[in-house]
């Protein structure tokens, strides 16, 4: 059966804790290029973001950790990717107290207090992100426009999807889609390098540490979504094309959605979870009071995993009532 | 000793909405800030207390097939009385409150006073017990209306209490219903943390 | 179209539970294993839309003509009692395989405050008669939806290492915290839906 | 059987019992209720709608016929003389009626100003029309104005997105000054 070899090929990277750090070390690797990209166009207001989101992240995980009496295991840098992801979802200039504070719920409520590493129903980092955007008072330091008011890096100053929303498709003429790719656009601090997130994502799939379902899937739903809407009205709605090169989409299709325990574990649930997120995605983009929907389609539907899980029998979740909770089984339940 | 006892219980053994896990929906909804808190909290003392107290005073003469009925008809009297005096008195109070003062009436913890304990105990302990749960619950709703309001919107009780920089830029997450939700969970876990020996 | 807005409104952005904190005590108690979730979301369409049905009319017909409309609360709640009685005796004779799912909800759903939170905001939004159960179903889909969700999600929490303080319903209220937050998303559609149609 | 008649005898006993208590606190109460509802609801949009009155305007209320339908007037006065009216009138709006209170100087027979009392419209288009900058348009016209919006062939400017929302205004508006003359010769009979 395909369920079979697919559990083949993923369970050499979840089973054992070595592997974990494993995981993190290589996304942190993969995420290099992004980085040096938003250094290389914020300078060092990027750095400090980053800086604060990975530090506060895993002062957090130990923090809560000394608190419920567990080891500490910070040195998985499971922690140090969910706030570098954060921070690569944010303005060069935030504020340092909104992303300690991001950083903390997110991996306090949005991790710790389930179980930790693997059992965490969404992503700590959108779960961070969410907080500050629903946050009023705050959320002008996240409007891409007025935070980086003060930049001029040779391109168009704009945020390509507040463009979009304000003035629809016919608004969007000064750019050029081939310079969005090449990350010529202003946004998160990593998430706008999308040619670099796209490399660093292959890296992921390649090394195996990220099936290829998930992403594909995510830009195939955004492709699909945008593609409808274009064929409805050409002059309101963006084309897919702008869609996928611009905002969270790329970091979103293979950083953020791909999250080990908040994303389903067998091939059609993946395959469905991939082409919602894209969908929803474009729908929020185009309908919702937010200019980017990635983060919320990705909650979204980290909260029907469970449900997606259920399409097809699993081999690796056995049902509760039945399994002997041996450190092994917590272990794959938790990663699953 | 007793009668104090059945007082007290409701401020700590019994508390709701922490202990009983009764009644969460009122507690969510109107504790944006402390005042609302506060005013739920009056108003479910005043339903409690009454309609224990009628509740015990007609034990005996209430056939037990049309107990639940009865009880449904007496507290649902005494919310019709508080809203209308909501209504007459402190508009401001019931504006705010909005629906969650009818929903009184399907508040758990009073349907479940009346039957687990009214109907089978004297008129004053009866009250007492309503007094206590009710003060109980009431300072549940306030210290999470505060604790939402003091770090939402920087002030407590409508005074100001953080600095206007703060209020400017507060922490406005807690007033929303993410806020809410997590914010009563996480007390929760506090309040069975630090009485673990004696929780089951 | 206008009907569409209200599903979208009540299922996704105004969710019952989620934005408007209706049904919380079920939301918690049920919520624990997948099948009394889906159990008691049925049973609450059920009763919620036929509640609806009944006390608009009761509402609109009588008290506004006769001027009785405080005692709008304690009729509702008798209205919505006896229903769910004859519910469940019609449900005993008639179909004894939905009883046997459904039944032991019902009682329960006697005091769960989203069948008259809905059936007293039907009133307070001015809803047609029409309008009054496309909300009230709704609604009450937004609600299964909501606990089906979080059963899922609890479910998976059993062989998660929760501590200890937090097991039961502080991680089930805390879970529920971050669907809301989820479902924050949706926030707008309804305004741009409605945009549309005026157009 | 003694025990269904006992049943019954006693739920019904309660039943009546609450019944009666209810309409006595009702009795008691309606007068408070009905009038903080104007101080709270109303109140406020009356005062703005009459803002150069001098008296108690919510106190000095009063209720005449028009039609033989029930009109609630309030009454502005500068010193003792009757400077202004308001009433409320309603218009079709976009998601349901709009309820309007418009004001009139009865000394010139212009509009003092209008207010949007209640309204369904979408929050952030139509809600335009209770804003203060498309209310505030109306102030000081005349009642022999087109209260029609541009498009309509009238003298309104209409919000951009939100038409039906500001026909229901003019509409309400319509309604109001259709009934004003009658409203005005009852109001200096008395």
């Amino acid at each position: 059966m395909k369920a079979a070899d697919l559990t083949v090929s993923t369970g050499s990277h979840w089973h054992s804790g070595a592997r974990i750090t494993d995981f993190s070390y290589n996304t942190l690797l993969a995420l290099v290029p992004a980085i040096a990209m938003g250094l290389y166009h914020y300078g060092i207001s990027a750095a400090g973001v980053i800086g604060t989101a990975v530090a506060s992240a895993m002062i957090a995980e130990a923090a809560m950790q000394k608190l419920l009496g567990k080891p500490v295991t910070i040195a998985d840098g499971s922690a140090a990717v969910s706030g570098l992801l954060l921070a690569l979802l944010l303005p060069a200039n935030t504020p340092a107290y909104m992303v300690v504070v991001a950083a903390f719920i997110g991996i306090a409520i949005g991790k710790q207090c389930f179980g930790g590493l693997g059992a965490n129903p969404l992503s700590p980092a959108l779960v961070g992100w969410a907080v500050l955007r629903i946050t009023k008072p705050w959320v002008g330091y996240l409007d891409f426009d007025l935070a980086l008011i003060n930049y001029d890096l040779g391109f168009s100053m704009q945020y390509p999807l507040a463009v979009l929303k304000a003035s629809g498709a016919s608004g969007l003429h000064d750019f050029n889609t081939w310079n969005l790719f090449l990350g010529n656009q202003t946004g998160g601090i990593g998430a706008s390098a999308i040619v670099c997130v796209l490399g660093g994502g292959l890296y992921m799939v390649a090394r195996g540490l990220v099936r290829w379902e998930i992403p594909l899937c995510f830009l195939l739903g955004v492709f699909i979504a945008s593609s409808l809407f274009r064929l409805v009205d050409s002059a309101a709605y963006a084309g897919p094309l702008f869609h996928i090169v611009t905002g969270n989409v790329m970091i979103g299709a293979f950083f953020l959605s791909t999250d080990n325990s908040s994303a389903p574990i067998n091939r059609w649930g993946m395959v469905a979870f991939g082409l919602f997120c894209g969908m929803i995605t474009v729908v929020l983009r185009v309908w919702s009071v937010y200019p980017d929907g990635v983060v919320f389609a990705c909650l979204l539907m980290s909260l029907f995993v469970p449900l997606l899980d259920k399409l097809r029998a699993s081999p690796i979740i056995v049902r509760p009532a039945t399994i002997q909770i041996t450190k092994e089984a917590r272990r794959e339940g938790a990663s699953s | 000793m007793s009668v104090f006892k059945e007082f007290t219980k409701g401020l700590w053994q019994e508390l709701p909405p922490f202990r009983l896990v009764l009644g969460l929906c009122p507690v969510l909804a109107v504790t944006k800030s402390a005042t609302n808190g506060l005013g739920m909290g009056l108003a479910v003392i005043f339903v409690l207390t009454w309609s224990n107290i009628l509740v015990s005073a007609l034990r005996k003469v209430i056939p037990r097939k049309v107990r639940i009925a009865s009880y449904i008809v007496i507290i649902a009297t005494f919310v019709v009385i508080v809203e209308m005096a909501t209504q007459a008195f402190f508009y401001p109070v019931y504006e705010a409150l909005g629906i969650f003062i009818p929903l009184i009436v399907v508040n758990c913890v009073i349907l479940g006073r009346a039957e687990a304990f009214a109907s089978k105990n004297g008129v004053i302990a009866s009250a007492l017990d309503g007094l206590g749960i009710g003060a109980g619950f009431t300072m549940s709703l306030v210290v999470l209306g505060g604790l939402r309001e003091l770090i939402g919107a920087g002030t407590l009780f409508d005074v100001e209490i953080m600095s206007a920089a703060y209020r400017s830029h507060s922490f406005s997450f807690m007033l929303e219903a993410p806020g809410a939700f997590i914010c009563l969970g996480v007390l929760l876990a506090i309040m069975n943390a630090v009485s673990a020996p004696s929780s089951s | 179209m206008e009907y569409v807005i209200i599903v979208i409104g009540a299922v996704l952005i105004k969710n019952i539970l989620l934005a408007e904190y209706l049904g919380c005590c079920p939301f918690m108690g049920t919520s624990k294993k997948m099948n009394t979730a889906v159990g008691m979301g049925l049973a609450v369409i059920f009763v919620l839309t036929a509640a609806t049905a009944v006390t608009y009319p009761i509402h609109h017909y009588i008290f506004t003509r006769f001027g009785l409309e405080y005692l709008q609360t304690i009729t509702f709640i008798l209205v919505i009692a006896a229903l769910v009685q004859f519910v469940e005796m019609f449900l005993k004779k008639a179909i004894p395989a939905l009883y046997q799912s459904l039944g032991i909800f019902l009682p329960l759903i006697t005091t769960n405050c989203a069948v008259l939170g809905v059936a007293i905001l039907c009133i307070r939004r001015d809803y047609s008669f029409v309008e009054s159960i496309v909300f009230a179903f709704s609604s009450a889909a937004g609600f299964t939806l909501a606990l089906v969700l979080l059963a899922g999600i609890r479910e998976r929490l059993i062989i998660a290492d929760v501590p200890k303080p937090l097991q039961g319903t502080a991680i089930g209220l805390i879970t529920g915290g971050l669907m809301a937050l989820a479902f924050f998303g949706f926030s707008g559609v309804d305004g741009s839906l409605n945009a549309l149609m005026q157009q | 059987m003694k025990e269904i008649i006992q049943m019954i005898v006693v739920l019904s006993l309660i039943s009546g019992v609450c019944a009666l208590a209810l309409s006595g606190f009702r009795a008691a109460t309606a007068e408070r209720i009905e009038d903080q509802v104007l101080q709270n609801v109303q109140g406020p949009k009356v005062k703005l709608v009459l803002d150069k009155a001098e008296n108690d305007i919510i106190n000095d209320r009063k209720t005449i016929s028009v039609n033989g339908e029930d009109v609630l007037l309030f009454v502005g006065k500068k010193g003792t003389e009757t400077w202004a009216i308001a009433y409320e009138s309603k218009g079709g709006g976009f998601g349901g009626d709009i309820k309007v209170m418009v004001g009139y100087d009865i000394g010139n027979d212009t509009l003092t100003g209008i207010q949007v009392i209640s309204h369904k419209e979408t929050p952030g288009i139509g809600s335009k029309i209770a804003e203060d900058q498309f209310t505030k348009s109306f102030k000081g016209l005349t009642t022999s104005t087109r209260f029609k919006t541009k498009p309509e062939g009238g003298d309104v400017d209409a919000i951009s997105g939100a038409t039906y929302s500001a026909r229901g205004v003019c509409e309400a508006i319509r309604n109001s000054v259709e009934i004003y003359p009658q409203v005005k010769k009852q109001m200096q009979a008395q």
